[in-house]
């Protein structure tokens, strides 16, 4: 089985570069590639769209509707996830186990036991692993803030630098996902709960969805952003930068949900009880 | 762009790549994957795609690395090749 | 409004599939009715659409408003405005049949089930009227995406065989996706009608060959072509009723939708069907394909697991059909995706009907099913006879052209197997009729649910007899209006 | 000898890409382990995306943002000075694509795993024939 998959992929591999000896040289100026499409790419966007990052230019404006898909895709894989493995049925354990926050002595509480009343004293913690750790829950807290910070100037300079709302959107998704690995799954979903993140991943994909509509609504194809111009009170060549600028945010918005939606998803096997 | 440095990589894509499919833990391979996009990440910089590059740092070092570990401790670390 | 149809079609269930997963948190009761708008939109749309093509010939739509080369162009012919009618009365069909399914299998998760279903109805839409080979590829994702997700949530090895065929479906489009990176390599385009002007120049490259290569070998894949067929027995027969409806009468046929286009629009036919060589080799292929999946259909003893070899040999019929390379033969082939993906909804409804109600599609728990179900095994019964090609249901007419063209280009071999398949088909469904119709139904075996003991009729719920006897009178409507379809609107494929 | 090192240096992007390719393609055949197909499949899908950015590549040329302050837009922008952006944007998408694939993919192996105990596919084989 192996020599015959070896041999084929072999076999299949030195087909393709047999084929390579007809392609045009790597990094030629002159290939069908760079000549043909890309030179009014290059040109052309800063005119038309006011925007200097190409690659933004053309992903949110020339080609938005892959883009959008784009985004569509990353949200059925986050509803994939929760569709597959969310299991809503929830086995009660007879023991849970509580620290006490200033001390670090742990209660274990039997079945039928009562319940520290106080929750700000006693944390609930897990079982198979146990989060305390001053350094890295510290560490933790100082770094988040500035990640999210970044993730936000990332979408927001899309335009000038590389960078853009997938790229943000899931470094804001890692803000959380490191929460969730420094804490626990629980905290994390106490404060972004799944239902919030799946509500903000539609609604992040509905403002792309949405941004298109309201351009086919004042007339114009969709996602034409031209046509907002008038809403947006700028020039329509600035109305597109604006259009790319809100699609951006949409699609960071989408991402980030997603992202925290599906490690949430793979993390505790649908049953949202203890994280990594 | 400089070649040598090129080369170097991509030997090292490579290289990483035989040893995330090849190695027996699980744990590993995906950590070994995600060193495996990183320098995939490099080499686009070097090709002078930085959008691509700042996207694979973040999806495909960063975030599929995380979930490979989540699924990993959701089922099993042994693997027979 | 109208010159907008083409944009809405693929948005409006885009636009309801998110907001039934908003909805989906809040009220679930909220999810059905909302899908149903989200599906009936666009199938008056598309006949909207329809009409209009009959009198423009070809309909384009610049999205953002950008001329083709730069952005992306959505093209609309005959061929197009056909399949997605077809796409949206069966999503919608199966839907409708789906609702009690779905509270049944999956309660909690209904609006994530309705949302997941109408992004793979969005995405087969978007791919049966993209002109951008580039879109196509994204498209093709989502469609699988969902399909992955829906397949996989069915009975215990459901899940084993959803990776195997996102393995496999990752596989075909990413060959896909290699042979765009071909043709964009030498062309610099993605449009596919300025792929279509730009490449003739190019067709004694190696490079060009090889990119029409890796497209047609990642469609064989997610079409399920015979000798890359494993993952679709398994996935189909393991996914929950509520899906297999929509999945299993679309996925394949817009697959081969999407190679008679590609061939068609982007290639031209004295490219595809002379300098590739490729004519008989393929031919053969789908000979090999209809006879295996026929006597492999034989040895099946559950009712699904009999459809889905059925399938195989069904694409063998289309992709065959397409390669005899003449008229006859593509129409054949162009009939047969529109007819076969009807009778698969019916035969797929009535059997997801008598899932529902015994639990079980083993062959030998069927006896006596004829009493206790009556009006499902009507329109099974005329699915059956459609797929052995009876007349006057649809399936004789495809059939009739098919063998025409494969007399015409003069490969019997492929009439052979035509003929081969249609008795097998008889022997398999009159071998089910038998069963269903003159075994004396056995007592004890299912009684402990629901049967009445003095075999009464104990139909499936009333959407789900409705639809199996809708798509059944489908089934005979298209075959006497074979005519004016093939007159109005086939003949303008070519 | 000077022709074969202009050959190699003008195509060895492209043959690393075919190594790659192969690679994932081999692990996807032959590895038992159902995580190390999802590996192979991601090595196959990034290879492609390495085809396609060595497509956009072009010598002499730097990333494609235009240098741009106020007074500069007069200057004409020379698309032979910026590499071409077309495929950027492409594979932006085609990674997407890929970490959604890679995301569904874990979900159903995690399911497979909760039904059998286990991810090799001979093992799961043997279950399945069993019964």
């Amino acid at each position: 089985m192996k020599a015959i998959a070896f041999i084929t992929v072999v076999l299949c591999g030195s087909l393709i570069m047999f084929g390579t000896f007809e392609f045009p040289d790597w990094g030629d100026p002159q290939s069908p590639a760079s000549r043909h499409l890309s030179p009014y790419f290059i040109e052309q966007s800063l005119a038309d769209t006011a925007v200097p990052n190409i690659v933004t230019a053309v992903l949110a404006d020339y080609r938005g509707f892959d883009t959008m898909f784009e985004t569509t895709v990353i949200f059925a894989a986050g509803l994939a996830c929760f569709f597959l493995l969310r299991t809503f049925t929830k086995k009660t354990r007879n023991e849970r186990l509580y620290r006490h926050s200033s001390t670090g002595i742990i209660i274990n509480i039997k079945k039928g036991g009562k319940r520290p009343d106080d929750s700000s004293k006693f944390e609930r913690i897990d079982s198979l692993w146990t989060p305390y750790d001053l350094i890295i829950k510290t560490t933790c807290r100082l770094i988040i803030p500035s990640i999210q910070l970044f993730a936000l100037y990332v979408i927001a300079h899309g335009h000038h630098s590389p960078g853009g709302g997938f790229q943000g959107g899931v470094i804001l998704g890692a803000s959380i996902i490191l929460l969730a690995i420094s804490n626990d799954l629980r905290s994390t979903l106490r404060r972004m709960s799944e239902k919030a993140s799946a509500i903000m991943a539609a609604a992040g994909v509905l403002i792309y969805v949405g941004t298109g509509i309201l351009c086919l609504l004042l007339g114009a194809a969709f996602l034409d952003y031209e046509a907002l111009a008038p809403l947006l009170q700028s020039s329509r060549i600035m109305a597109r930068s604006h259009g790319i600028l809100i699609v951006e945010m949409g699609v960071g918005l989408a991402v980030m949900a997603v992202m925290i939606w599906l490690y949430y998803n793979i993390s505790s096997a649908g049953k949202h009880d203890e994280g990594l | 762009m400089i070649w040598q440095l090129d080369v170097i990589i991509l030997t090292l894509v490579i290289i990483s790549g035989i040893a995330a499919i090849t190695i027996k833990d699980l744990l590993g391979a995906a950590i070994l994957f995600g060193a495996y996009s990183f320098l995939m990440c490099l080499l686009w910089a070097i090709m002078g795609a930085v959008d691509v590059a700042f996207t694979e740092a973040s999806v495909g070092a960063g975030v599929s690395t995380v979930l490979f570990v989540a699924a990993v401790f959701q089922t099993t670390r042994r693997s027979q090749d | 409004m109208n010159q907008q149809f083409p944009a809405l079609i693929i948005i409006v269930p885009l636009i309801v599939a998110l907001v039934i997963t908003i909805v989906g948190w809040l009220n679930k009761k909220w999810c059905f009715p909302l899908a149903l708008i989200g599906l009936g939109t666009p199938l008056l749309i598309s006949v909207g659409l329809l009409l209009e093509v009959l009198k423009k010939q070809v309909i384009t739509y610049h999205l953002g408003g950008w001329r083709p080369p730069m952005g992306i162009e959505y093209r609309i012919d005959h061929l197009s405005g056909l399949v997605l009618v077809v796409i949206f009365s069966v999503a919608l069909l199966n839907l409708i049949a789906s609702r009690e399914k779905v509270l049944a299998e999956f309660p909690e998760k209904a609006g994530a089930f309705y949302g997941l279903s109408l992004l793979f109805v969005a995405g087969l839409a978007g791919i049966t009227i993209t002109g951008d080979a580039f879109n196509l590829y994204v498209l093709l994702e989502i469609t699988a995406l969902s399909g992955y997700a829906l397949i996989g949530m069915g009975d215990k090895h459901a899940p084993l065989a959803g990776l195997h065929y996102l393995i496999m479906g990752t596989i075909g489009a990413s060959f896909y996706l290699l042979g765009v990176g071909f043709l964009y390599l030498m062309t610099g385009t993605l449009n596919m009608v300025e792929l279509s002007q730009m490449l003739p120049a190019l067709y004694s490259s190696r490079v060009v060959i090889f990119a029409f290569f890796f497209c047609l070998i990642g469609l064989f894949i997610k079409m399920a072509m015979f000798p890359v067929h494993g993952w679709l027995p398994n996935a189909y027969s393991y996914m929950p009723t509520a899906a297999s409806g929509l999945i299993a009468a679309l996925t394949t046929k817009v697959m081969i939708y999407v190679m008679i286009r590609i061939s068609l629009l982007v290639f031209t036919p004295s490219f595809v069907f002379v300098n590739t060589l490729l004519n008989s080799a393929l031919v053969w292929l789908a000979v090999i394909a209809i006879v295996t999946g026929s006597i492999l259909a034989l040895a099946q003893k559950s009712l699904t697991r009999m459809l889905t070899f059925i399938i195989i040999a069904e694409v063998g019929y289309m992709v065959g059909g397409f390669w005899l390379g003449n008229r006859d033969g593509i129409t054949g082939s162009v009939l047969h995706i529109v007819n076969d993906a009807a009778m698969t909804l019916c035969l797929f409804l009535a059997v997801g009907s008598i899932r529902f109600r015994l639990q079980s599609d083993r062959l030998s728990d069927l006896s006596g099913i004829f009493r206790t179900m009556p009006f499902t095994m009507i329109a099974f019964v005329v699915g059956g006879l459609s797929i052995i090609g009876v007349p006057p249901t649809c399936g004789f007419f495809s059939k009739w052209y098919l063998i025409k063209g494969g007399l015409a280009a003069g490969s019997y071999e492929f009439v052979a197997a035509l003929i081969f398949s249609s008795l097998i088909n008889i022997i398999l469904f009159f071998r089910v009729i038998e069963i269903g119709y003159f075994n004396p139904q056995t007592e004890g075996r299912n009684d402990d649910h629901t049967t009445p003991a003095n075999g009464g009729i104990n139909e499936a719920p009333l959407g789900m007899v409705v639809t199996s006897l809708i798509s059944a009178t489908s089934l005979i409507v298209l075959g006497i209006y074979t005519n004016v379809l093939v007159g109005k609107v086939i003949q303008f494929v070519l | 000898m000077n022709d074969l090192i202009t050959l190699i240096a003008s195509k060895y992007n492209y043959w690393a890409f075919i190594i790659l390719m192969m690679l994932g393609l081999y692990a996807m055949i032959v590895k038992k382990n159902l995580v190390k197909k999802i590996i192979g499949m991601n090595i196959f899908q990034t290879s492609i995306i390495l085809f396609y950015i060595s497509v956009g590549a072009k010598e002499q040329a730097t990333i494609p943002i235009i240098e741009h302050s106020h007074g500069t837009e007069a200057h004409p922008i020379q698309a032979i000075n910026y590499i071409n952006p077309l495929p950027h944007v492409l594979m932006l998408t085609a990674i997407v694509v890929s970490v959604a694939t890679l995301g569904v993919a874990l979900a159903l192996a995690i399911r497979v795993y909760r039904q059998y105990g286990t991810l090799e596919e001979n093992e799961i084989q043997s279950q399945i024939n069993q019964l």
